[in-house]
C-alpha cells in the first residue's frame, strides 16, 4: 500500500462520497472533490495519518456559482482537494496550518473569497489605493 | 570658474541610489553586476550609496506599480539637488509587456522627470555604464 | 530603553527589491516582525489570461529575472501536459542544463548578498565574479544573460553544438576549482562563522508548518526536492544529490547551497556528455482543449507551481503560480523575533527573498 | 609668521587635508585592487567633496540647524588641533610632556559628535546608528589607549615627539611591542570606525548610520573628519611605535616616514577586506575579553623592561 492509498483511507472517514481522481489535472496529481463543510476535518485526518501534509498552494478560480478552491498538497505525490464553495465563503485553514495564511489572503484579494477564522485577512498584494472590485473576479475577464 | 570645477566635480563623482519600482530584478542584478569585478563602475567614481540623502542619481527598475508610486516619489523628494533620474530597463522606459495591467502604472516618466532611458530586458552593465557616462557627459 | 520601530524598505540596501518590514526593538534586540509585500505586484496572473500560450512563455519569463528559466519551464510543462505531450529528450536535456546553470548563478547571487550583508564586500566581488562564467556560458547557448527566451511550447528554442558543448564544460571546470574558495570559506572562515552560526534558526516544525521549500527547508532537515521526488523531464534519468542540513542557521543555508553549487556542476557536466540527438520542438496547437494541469518544478529557490487551466480558446482561462519565495516571507515574521538588530540583515538575506516572485 | 605658515600649510591643515585625501584613495584603490577591480582615479576623493559642498543642504524637519551644522565644524577642529601635535615626519609645531594623551583626548571628540549628530535628528537609522557610535567609542578607547601606553610607560614619556626620537636606529617599538602595536591598530580601525569593526555605519543593517540624513555640506564635513582622522591616526601610530621620520637616514627622513605611512594604511585596508564585520556585541567581546588582557600584559612587560 503507498503512503496515497494510506491517505486516500484516512480520508475516506471523513469524506465517504469522495472518489478519487487521477485523470481530470494533469500532471499526477489525485484529485478529490471536498466539501467546504469536510475541509478543516479533511486536513486533520490527514495529519493525523502521521505523514507530513505540504501545502503546495491555493489556488482559486470563478465558477458557474461561487468559486471553486484548489488545496495543492504535497505527501509523497500531488494530492488536490477540490473544494466547491458556493456562497464565494470558505473555512480559513489558517488556524490549523500557517502556511495557509498568505494563500488565504491572495485568494482573498484576487477573488474577494471570505475565509471564514482568518485572523487577519487584509490585502496582501493589492495597494491601497485599490478600489475596483477582485482583479480576477469573473466580470474583470469580459471587458479584457 | 567655480562652476567649472563643480561641474567637473559633478561629472567625476556621481552617487547612485537604486529603487525597483515593480521589476522583475533582471536589471537590479545587472546594475549591481556593474559593480563587481568584470564592470567596475568605481572606476568612473561612482558609488552606490544607501541613503537617498546622499545620492545624486536615481536609478529607477522597472514599472511603477500603484503600491510603489507614494515610495518612489518619497526617495525622489529626499535626494538634494541637483539630482538625475535615470529609467533602467524596458518597463520602466514604457511598461513594457506589464503596461496594460491593472496595477501598472506605466513608465517612471509618468511619475518622475527622467534624464536618461536605457532600453532592454533586461540591459546589460555595457549598456548601463555607456548610458551612466553619456548622462554624466551632458551634466 | 523605549521601545522604537525599524522600518526596513520599501528602498533599503540591504534588499535590492522592494518589501517593507516593520521591526519593533528594544534596544539592539527585536521583539516582533510585520512584512507587507505587494510592491512589485504587476497583476501577472490577469495578465496571462489575456495573452495565448506563447505570449505568455515571454510574460513569465519576466516574473523573476534571477529564476526566469524554471518560470518558462513549470509554465511551459504545463501546457504540454494540458496537451498531453512529450516533448524531444533533446530538449528536455537543454532545459535541464540552463536549469541548473540558472541554479548555479541564483545561489552565487545569493552568497555574494549574503556576504555583503554580514560586511564581507570581497566575497561579494568574488562570488559575482564567479557568477559571470555562467552568464557567459547562458549567453552562449541562448543569447541572453538573464532573460533566455529558451523555451518554448513543445520544447527549445536553441539547440547546443559541439563548439559550444566543449565550451560549456570548460568554464565548468573552471568554475569547479573556483568553488573551493566558497567552500573554504564555508567551512572554515571564522568571521564568516562568527556571522552566521546559531541566527536566524528555522526548526523543521516550522518548515511543515509554514511550507517553507527550497534550500532554506532542506538546510533544516527538510527533504523536500522536486527534482527528486516528483523527477520531470530530464531529471527522470539523473541522479540528483541531497544536500541536507540539519543546523537550520543561516550557516547552514550556505553549506547547503555551496553543496548544492558543486552537485549543479556536476548534472551539468552529466547532461552536456550524454546529451540525446533529436528534434529541438514539435508543433503545437494554438487552441488547447479543456483540460486542468499541475506541474512542480525544483527552482533555484525551491519548489515553484504552477496551475494552467484551458477551456478551448487561445488563451489560458487560468494561471496561478506559486513561487518559493512565499512561504519563506511568511516565516520571517518568526524568524525574526529575538535577534539582535545586527543579525536582521544575515537573516534577510541569507533567506534568498525574490521579491518579484513573490509578488508577481 | 614662520609657525602661522606651519600650522596653516605644513605640516598643518593644508597638507593634513591633502593627505587624507590622498590616503582615502589608497584605500579605495587597495581594496579594489584586492577585490580583483581597477578602482576609482586618484582624484575621487576630491571631486567627491567638491561636489558635496556644491550640492544642496537638507536639514531634516525637527534637527537643530545650528547643532547640526557645528558639531563638524568642532569635530574637525578637535582633530586638527591633535594634528598640530601629532608629529609629521620630524616635524612638530606643538610639543610638551603629555602631549599623546591630550591628542588621544581630542581625537575622541569627533565619535562623540557622531553619536550626538545621530542623536539629534529624529530618524531610526540616525538615532541607532548612533547609539551604536557611542559604544563603539566605549569598547576601542580602552584598548586603544592601552596599546598607547605600553611606549610610553617603556620610555617614561608621555611626549610623542620623544617617544619618536627614542627610536632612532631602527629601536623600533613595534619591534619590541608586537602586542601592544596589535591592540593600538586594533583601537585605531575602532575609533575610524572601518571593516571588520564599522558596525555604527554598516550599510546592510542600519543605512549610512548617524549620518544617515545628513547632505550636501555636513556630509562632505563629516567625510573631511574622517579622512584627517584617519591622518593623524596614523601619523600618531607612525610615530610612537615605528619612529616616524628616522634620523638616521637624515635626508630621506621624508620619503621613509612616507612609506611608512602608505604601509600602515594599506595594512588597514586588507585587514576590511579579509574579514566580516563584527556584530556590536562581538566588538565588546573582543574588546574586553581580548585586547584588554592582551594590552595590560603588554603594558606590564613595557613596565618591567622600561624599570631597567
Amino acid at each position: 500500500m503507498t503512503v496515497t492509498d494510506t491517505l486516500l483511507t484516512a480520508l475516506a472517514t471523513v469524506l465517504p462520497e469522495a472518489v478519487p481522481d487521477r485523470d481530470s489535472i494533469a500532471g499526477g496529481e489525485t484529485v478529490l472533490d471536498c466539501p467546504p463543510e469536510h475541509l478543516l476535518d479533511a486536513f486533520r485526518a490527514l495529519t493525523e495519518s502521521g505523514s507530513t501534509v505540504h501545502l503546495s498552494a491555493i489556488t482559486a478560480l470563478p465558477a458557474d456559482s461561487g468559486t471553486l478552491l484548489l488545496y495543492h498538497l504535497w505527501i509523497d505525490s500531488g494530492l488536490t482537494l477540490c473544494v466547491h464553495c458556493p456562497r464565494n465563503e470558505a473555512p480559513s485553514l489558517t488556524p490549523l496550518l500557517p502556511a495557509a495564511s498568505w494563500y488565504e489572503r491572495e485568494a482573498h484579494d484576487m477573488l474577494g473569497i471570505r475565509f471564514i477564522g482568518h485572523p487577519n485577512l487584509e490585502p496582501l498584494l493589492l495597494a491601497a489605493e485599490w478600489s475596483g472590485p477582485p482583479p480576477l473576479a469573473r466580470q474583470e475577464k469580459t471587458d479584457a | 570658474m567655480i562652476d567649472r570645477i563643480v561641474r567637473w566635480a559633478r561629472k567625476k563623482s556621481p552617487w547612485i541610489l537604486h529603487y525597483n519600482s515593480g521589476g522583475c530584478n533582471g536589471c537590479d542584478i545587472e546594475l549591481l553586476d556593474a559593480l563587481t569585478p568584470r564592470y567596475d563602475v568605481e572606476r568612473l567614481g561612482i558609488l552606490k550609496e544607501a541613503s537617498p540623502r546622499h545620492a545624486d542619481i536615481l536609478i529607477c527598475t522597472g514599472p511603477v506599480t500603484l503600491k510603489s508610486r507614494i515610495p518612489l516619489l518619497r526617495i525622489y523628494e529626499q535626494i538634494p539637488e541637483p539630482k538625475w533620474v535615470v529609467a533602467l530597463g524596458s518597463c520602466a522606459c514604457s511598461g513594457s509587456v506589464f503596461a496594460d495591467s491593472y496595477h501598472v502604472l506605466g513608465g517612471v516618466e509618468q511619475t518622475l522627470p527622467v534624464s536618461m532611458y536605457v532600453p532592454g530586458c533586461p540591459c546589460r552593465p555595457e549598456a548601463i555604464i555607456s548610458a551612466l557616462a553619456d548622462l554624466l557627459e551632458r551634466i | 530603553m523605549p521601545e522604537i520601530t525599524l522600518p526596513v524598505g520599501p528602498q533599503h540596501p540591504l534588499i535590492k527589491e522592494p518589501i517593507s518590514i516593520l521591526l519593533d526593538l528594544q534596544g539592539e534586540y527585536v521583539t516582533s516582525a510585520r512584512v507587507e509585500i505587494g510592491y512589485v505586484h504587476r497583476g501577472l496572473e490577469q495578465l496571462l489570461q489575456r495573452r495565448s500560450y506563447t505570449q505568455g512563455v515571454a510574460v513569465v519569463e519576466r516574473i523573476c529575472g534571477i529564476c526566469s528559466h524554471a518560470h518558462t519551464t513549470a509554465y511551459c510543462q504545463a501546457v504540454e501536459l494540458l496537451l498531453g505531450l512529450e516533448i524531444p529528450d533533446r530538449a528536455q536535456a537543454i532545459r535541464a542544463l540552463l536549469c541548473e546553470l540558472e541554479r548555479l548563478h541564483s545561489h552565487l547571487l545569493w552568497l555574494g548578498v549574503l556576504a555583503e550583508a554580514i560586511g564581507f564586500t570581497t566575497i561579494f566581488m568574488y562570488a559575482w565574479r564567479e557568477r559571470e562564467q555562467i552568464l557567459d556560458v547562458m549567453e552562449m547557448i541562448s543569447g541572453g544573460r538573464i532573460a533566455h527566451g529558451a523555451n518554448v511550447i513543445g520544447g527549445v528554442r536553441e539547440d547546443l553544438s559541439p563548439d559550444q558543448v566543449e565550451a560549456t564544460e570548460d568554464r565548468l571546470t573552471k568554475l569547479q576549482q573556483q568553488l573551493s574558495v566558497f567552500t573554504d570559506l564555508v567551512d572554515r572562515d571564522k568571521s564568516f562563522h562568527q556571522r552566521t552560526h546559531g541566527i536566524g534558526l528555522l526548526p523543521l516544525e516550522l518548515v511543515y508548518a509554514y511550507g517553507v521549500v527550497g534550500p532554506m527547508a532542506r538546510a533544516s532537515g527538510a527533504t523536500l526536492d522536486v527534482r527528486r521526488a516528483a523527477p520531470y523531464g530530464a531529471y527522470r534519468h539523473l541522479e540528483v544529490p541531497a544536500a541536507i542540513s540539519s543546523e537550520a542557521d543561516v550557516w547552514a543555508r550556505a553549506w547547503t547551497r555551496v553543496q548544492e553549487m558543486s552537485h549543479s556542476i556536476a548534472l551539468c557536466k552529466e547532461i552536456i556528455r550524454h546529451l540525446p540527438e533529436g528534434d529541438l520542438a514539435l508543433r503545437v496547437p494554438r487552441r488547447i482543449a479543456p483540460a486542468k494541469a499541475v506541474s512542480r518544478v525544483e527552482a533555484p529557490r525551491g519548489e515553484l507551481l504552477y496551475y494552467v487551466e484551458s477551456d478551448g480558446g487561445e488563451m489560458p482561462a487560468r494561471v496561478h503560480v506559486r513561487t518559493p519565495t512565499l512561504p519563506t516571507l511568511l516565516v520571517m515574521e518568526k524568524m525574526l523575533p529575538g535577534l539582535q538588530t545586527g543579525d536582521i540583515a544575515a537573516v534577510v538575506a541569507g533567506a534568498d527573498l525574490c521579491m518579484a516572485c513573490a509578488d508577481r | 609668521m614662520h609657525t602661522l605658515a606651519q600650522i596653516l600649510v605644513f605640516p598643518g591643515a593644508v597638507y593634513l587635508f591633502g593627505l587624507g585625501m590622498f590616503l582615502a584613495w589608497v584605500d579605495r584603490k587597495v581594496i579594489a585592487v584586492f577585490q580583483g577591480r581597477v578602482g576609482p582615479p586618484f582624484y575621487q576623493p576630491l571631486a567627491d567633496v567638491i561636489k558635496l559642498l556644491a550640492k544642496e543642504d537638507i536639514t531634516t524637519e525637527g534637527a537643530d540647524v545650528r547643532l547640526t551644522a557645528a558639531l563638524p565644524i568642532v569635530s574637525l577642529a578637535c582633530i586638527l588641533t591633535a594634528g598640530l601635535m601629532v608629529p609629521v615626519g620630524n616635524h612638530t609645531i606643538v610639543s610638551f610632556e603629555g602631549d599623546l594623551v591630550v591628542a588621544l583626548f581630542l581625537l575622541s571628540m569627533p565619535t562623540l559628535g557622531l553619536f550626538l549628530a545621530g542623536l539629534i535628528v529624529p530618524s531610526v537609522y540616525n538615532v541607532l546608528g548612533g547609539s551604536r557610535a557611542l559604544l563603539q567609542y566605549l569598547n576601542y578607547e580602552v584598548p586603544l589607549l592601552l596599546g598607547l601606553a605600553a611606549p610610553a610607560a617603556f620610555a617614561h614619556t608621555w611626549q610623542m615627539s620623544t617617544l619618536m626620537q627614542l627610536q632612532n636606529g631602527y629601536r623600533w617599538h613595534v619591534v619590541a611591542m608586537p602586542l601592544g602595536f596589535l591592540v593600538a591598530t586594533l583601537g585605531i580601525i575602532g575609533k575610524l570606525e572601518r571593516l571588520p569593526l564599522d558596525a555604527p555605519h554598516a550599510k546592510a543593517e542600519i543605512g549610512a548610520g548617524p549620518l544617515t540624513e545628513y547632505s550636501g555640506r555636513k556630509l562632505a564635513l563629516w567625510r573631511l573628519v574622517t579622512w584627517v582622522q584617519t591622518v593623524v591616526c596614523i601619523n600618531l601610530m607612525v610615530a610612537v611605535y615605528t619612529g616616524g621620520a628616522d634620523q638616521v637616514w637624515a635626508n630621506w627622513g621624508f620619503p621613509v616616514y612616507a612609506i611608512k605611512i602608505a604601509v600602515y594604511m594599506a595594512g588597514l585596508s586588507l585587514v576590511g577586506v579579509l574579514y566580516a564585520r563584527l556584530r556590536v556585541d562581538q566588538v565588546a567581546e573582543l574588546s574586553w575579553r581580548t585586547l584588554v588582557p592582551l594590552g595590560l600584559a603588554q603594558l606590564l612587560v613595557a613596565l618591567l623592561i622600561g624599570a631597567y
